[in-house]
């Protein structure tokens, strides 16, 4: 393997490509017309144009892909996360092309693509999926005993429905009666079908998901679990790792399915599989299994010591496990990321575009930086507004914490509005400071709140730059009037202030 | 040379900046809302400014666009962000103060328009859609009133700020 | 301890801020006339100007510096390195000034000052100091058995001499005799004294150095080693930990003799207790004490997973170490630091000051860049020209080297010379990747001269831009016309490739 | 738009610049001695500079300064910096094409100057001491000459590659 195409763009692509360079491969990346100033091509050794801006023409776009791999002379396809990652087809034209596929093997991760298939394999494999009952018995006698087989709150769920259609949650025994009669009514009348079945439902679930790794000669190892229970809006807002609210044995337990579940596929390479924990029963339920790299990979990095995408590239060219993660795998203090999104805390979290007029990512020791973008450029509309991520490691998760602040202080981006406040905010929360979170708990708690956002910050900014003592109150006016004798040549010296624009002769 | 700024909650910032020997001279009122708060801004070759007080260096970063400032410091606080944002208010408004232009709060397409000038509207009516990374954002009528005048079309790209619609104000003007 | 005044510049003064915020401390930097824009002014939450740019009269300016704590209300110092880290009068004046000092007692570390009182010490606590014996008798059977307690090689030198007049050193017993009448001679015409001793000499000597913290209540540790043996003229140039020729047992002698060295001195803070280690005999033998954060801290942090910088603080507060450092000291991979200096290689390495036209320090996954400038800083001719120091970890040493290696192709700087070039080519000496380096190495191997400088890169960086295959001979002619129909305003194409010249406006 | 420059060793670049529709064409001869390489380089916002050619782009840094060109590359080989530095070739020559200036090898203080004008001065006779952090640089004579002109004075500060003192060629000239 001498040079690898990475079919993506962002922070990822470049991340990848700094994979690349440690095994002294060289990288090749892809670019929309968009992206023609990117960072991600800034990063690479070559890059080729592979269409407009929209995706679908560009980093979806197939065989303008294995063109630009024929044209570079690239021997292998790194696909990141999204877009192409996991699409069969692609995988399959990537190796009928004669290229190494970075990657899962098609055959070994068809079958898993869908929910339902997924969840047999799990069953197969010996790893707990959240109990369901069938309830083809509609008596009172025969709901009831279904229902004690799965344990309340259940959601009693059309077979043939979607969508959410029809779902009722029950949380008493007694309920049971009128849910499973309006379910009924509901499936006939939208899926004229009367069959439904109960499942359980998780209260205060968390998510905790499971590192695998397989290689090519047929074994698998799990690199520990991550915790992504913060989301907004069923997206992953922090990660960490280890999961801090797990005991030993369950934590054993919950990897050892993840690991049992990716060599029930033949998994190869690097994937996740996620579960749900019901931190009221101290049980795991498997959801799905992530056939990628995921974004939140760093906080497993962080603690295991060992580099995910030079594992991908080592497996790929046919190394054993044994000696990519010679010596094994340990967990070592605690790892927090943030994901640095452009978006407009005010106005619901509208994803922003525009040019980044100035950026300072933090650097601290023991905080990494893997970022899409930095000062001057383009953040363009097409495309996930993530900027950045941000991974603070600690000896324990409270100096993580504090890192991933003084970080977050530290960081500065102009041009557009980002979701820092709401991060540092978050942080924090007691809620979070105590582990006390769930899937649900941040839209919960925010909402659409814009929390940090405003004019105190603003008036200790400016402010405070001044004497102490002197900041405060919001109404602020100036006198000063015109300076003679301006030792600098502006004649408008608002443009000094403009931002920091690079490159500025060209 | 002084500008006014409004945070997202209305709060005011009014900065003037002079060049002056050794840098560019920035004054704002203080707290007491009688003394003026004055620093020496000297830039760095990073584009940071430092700012000096009173025998004290300040580090900052400000940056300025059409219509927006961002000025960040460390004295944000423990968990606050030590960016802030203010929007340039504009010499043009209503009878009443307000502010008429309904605005982009990002950068993207605009896919529909729901309004044309002379229009009455409702508070909350949509005026304008705009797309951006595939979500719709619809910027809706922030009080009753009539449209002065469209500045969008549908498919056009529009900038994050940039005034779409332009409202008059119903009580003091309609 | 609410602001720290750090009495420091460059890369570690940008360091030690980092640490305080990490904690929520706010740091104070000071800065000469020539450094009013420099980096580290830009790093902390205030600055304050102690005087024109040469040292003696700012960062040596130990007045202007008790002024500026004063100014600022900061409660407590901390000096870094070097300027007056170890100077025992600042230390005193700091803690007469009501202000705390981070970093050892001045009562602790005056009786280690001078070598003879800190070898003293040593042989107190127990710990390896080189064999050396008084020649009290200088009959030849008086010298022979000496020289057997002490062993060959061994040097022999004037008691009241110094700056190695007078030295000889002696391979052979038959020599012995010759040896000594000489250095009598010499003692006797140079230093009117015919008083002589012997001690051994470490050929190939290895230069290990054990990181030692120390907390106020009476507890002392090690951090484990660190391994410095590649210097260019004795200025350390690669600094790894672990050393990785130690066995486990030496390496538990090595690190308990700098924790016995330190506490028998009654340490409080980081410090670093260097050795010489003897890889013929296996044997260490003590140097001296470096009553200081060292540059070469970060390479230990690396590895045990701990900030020396946020446990110097914790420390001067008043914490145990039980505390600072729960769950206790491990290795864990190898991490390898170069120094990064403005140096001109084909000049025999002649100190470099100018404008740094572009930086680019790398970014990449297991990889630390502590650096003291960035894009459009000045290099002041006043200071030392270190840039930055560049940290790999990686799970054993090759892939730290690797890393390293990789981050290095990755970095760029333009507008002074660097030894970058040679650092790239000594990290890919076999002699250097098979770890058989000794103190005297790296000036015997490549002397003043300029490895990885020169055309072949040239011709490389340039000419491979083109297609694969065009690249190769130096003799590089151009022949394309002045283009008419230019779409840009430039009216000199040369002022667009002018360097990165930030704030372009002001 | 051409400049020459020499590398180190003394291996040569003839770089050609010329402003094109879409960025800057860079030139110069490929390896056959013949064929001419040409590149159409866009610049990025972060300065540094994209090269296409035949469809591939390829990231480069390029820095300039009054005497100096640095490039730089992801291409240096697997030990070698991808960063190369080439000093500007002027005009002024002797007859012997021999550059005539003795540069400073670095910015820093004249600390003594040994020499006059009208000198005949013998291969490494010290011309000039220039000092900077801490450390003094005898700068010798590159060969046998006659010092046309001194161009610095104690005391004075002087820039990394300025010209100290013209020397004529012994041989060519003297």
């Amino acid at each position: 393997m001498q040079k690898v195409l990475i079919a993506n763009r962002g922070e990822i692509a470049v991340r990848i490509a700094r994979g690349c360079h440690v095994l002294g491969i060289r990288a090749v990346a892809i670019y929309s017309e968009a992206d023609a100033l990117a960072r991600h091509v800034r990063a690479a050794d070559e890059a080729v144009c592979v269409g407009p801006a929209e995706s679908a023409l560009s980093y979806l776009n197939a065989a303008a892909i294995l063109a630009a791999a024929k044209r570079t002379g690239a021997d292998a396809i790194h696909p990141g996360y999204g877009f192409l990652s996991e699409n069969v087809d692609f995988m399959r034209a990537v190796v009928a092309a004669g290229l190494t596929w970075i990657g899962p093997p098609a055959d070994a991760i068809a079958p898993i693509q869908s929910k339902t298939a997924a969840k047999a394999v799990a069953q197969a494999a010996g790893v707990p999926t959240a109990p369901a009952a069938i309830l083809d018995d509609l008596s009172d006698a025969g709901i009831q005993k279904a229902a004690e087989l799965v344990g309340f709150p259940l959601l009693v769920k059309p077979q043939d429905g979607g969508g959410g259609k029809g779902m009722q949650r029950v949380d008493r025994p007694q309920d049971l009666r009128a849910a499973v009669d309006t379910a009924k009514r509901i499936s006939i009348a939208a899926f004229a079908s009367d069959k439904l079945f109960i499942e359980r439902y998780v209260e205060d679930a968390r998510h905790v998901e499971v590192q695998v790794l397989g290689d090519t000669h047929g074994t698998t190892v799990h690199c520990f679990e991550r915790e992504c229970s913060v989301q907004r809006r069923h997206q992953k807002v922090i990660e960490e790792s280890p999961c801090n609210v797990l005991t030993d044995a369950e934590r054993a337990a919950i990897c050892e399915s993840g690991r049992a579940f990716a060599a029930q596929v033949g998994y190869v390479g690097a994937g996740t599989v996620e579960f749900l924990f019901d931190p009221q029963r101290r049980a795991h339920y498997f959801l799905e299994m992530n056939t990628r790299l995921q974004v939140e990979h760093p906080v497993s990095e962080a603690v295991i010591g060992a580099d995910l995408v030079v594992a991908q590239l080592r497996i790929a060219r046919g190394e054993k496990l044994a000696d990519v993660l010679q010596g094994g795998v340990t967990q070592r203090g605690h790892a927090i990321e943030v994901r640095i999104y452009a978006e407009d805390p005010a106005n619901g979290y509208a994803p922003q575009a525009g040019t980044l007029l100035r950026v300072r990512w933090p650097d601290a020791p023991f905080v990494r930086v893997d970022a899409g973008f930095e000062g001057g450029d383009a953040v363009p509309m097409h495309y996930d507004p993530m900027l950045a991520k941000i991974i603070a490691w600690g000896r324990d998760r409270e100096d993580a914490r504090l890192r991933l602040m003084a970080a977050l202080r530290e960081t500065v981006v102009h041009g557009v509005l980002t979701n820092i406040p709401m991060l540092l905010a978050l942080l924090a929360e007691p809620a979070y400071v105590a582990s006390e979170v769930h899937t649900g708990w941040l839209d919960k708690r925010y909402g659409n709140e814009a929390p940090g956002m405003g004019s105190a910050a603003g008036v200790t900014a400016l402010a405070a730059l001044a004497a102490a003592g002197q900041g405060g109150p919001l109404a602020v006016a100036a006198t000063a009037q015109a300076g003679a004798g301006a030792a600098e040549a502006t004649t408008d010296p608002w443009t000094a202030l403009a931002g920091w624009r690079a490159g500025g002769a060209a | 040379m002084k500008r006014i700024f409004e945070a997202p909650d209305a709060a005011r910032l009014e900065l003037t900046a002079t060049p002056s020997p050794g840098g560019l001279r920035l004054a704002w009122l203080g707290a007491d809302g009688t003394t003026t708060v004055e620093v020496l801004a000297r830039r760095a070759p990073n584009g940071d400014w430092l700012l000096d007080q009173d025998g004290i260096t300040r580090p900052a970063q400000i940056s300025l666009d059409r219509q927006n400032v961002w000025v960040s410091s460390l004295d944000g606080g423990d968990d606050r962000s030590g960016t802030v944002w203010f929007r340039r208010v504009e010499a043009k408004r209503g009878a009443a103060g307000v502010d008429l232009g309904v605005r982009s709060p990002m950068t993207g397409r605009v896919v529909a328009v729901h309004v044309q000038e002379g229009d009455l509207v409702e508070k909350n009516q949509p005026l304008v859609v705009v797309e951006a990374m595939k979500m719709e954002h619809v910027l809706r009528a922030p009080r009753a009133g009539q449209v002065r005048k469209v500045a969008c079309a549908a498919g056009q790209l529009v900038e994050g700020g940039a005034e779409l619609v332009e409202l008059l104000d119903a009580v003091a003007e309609g």
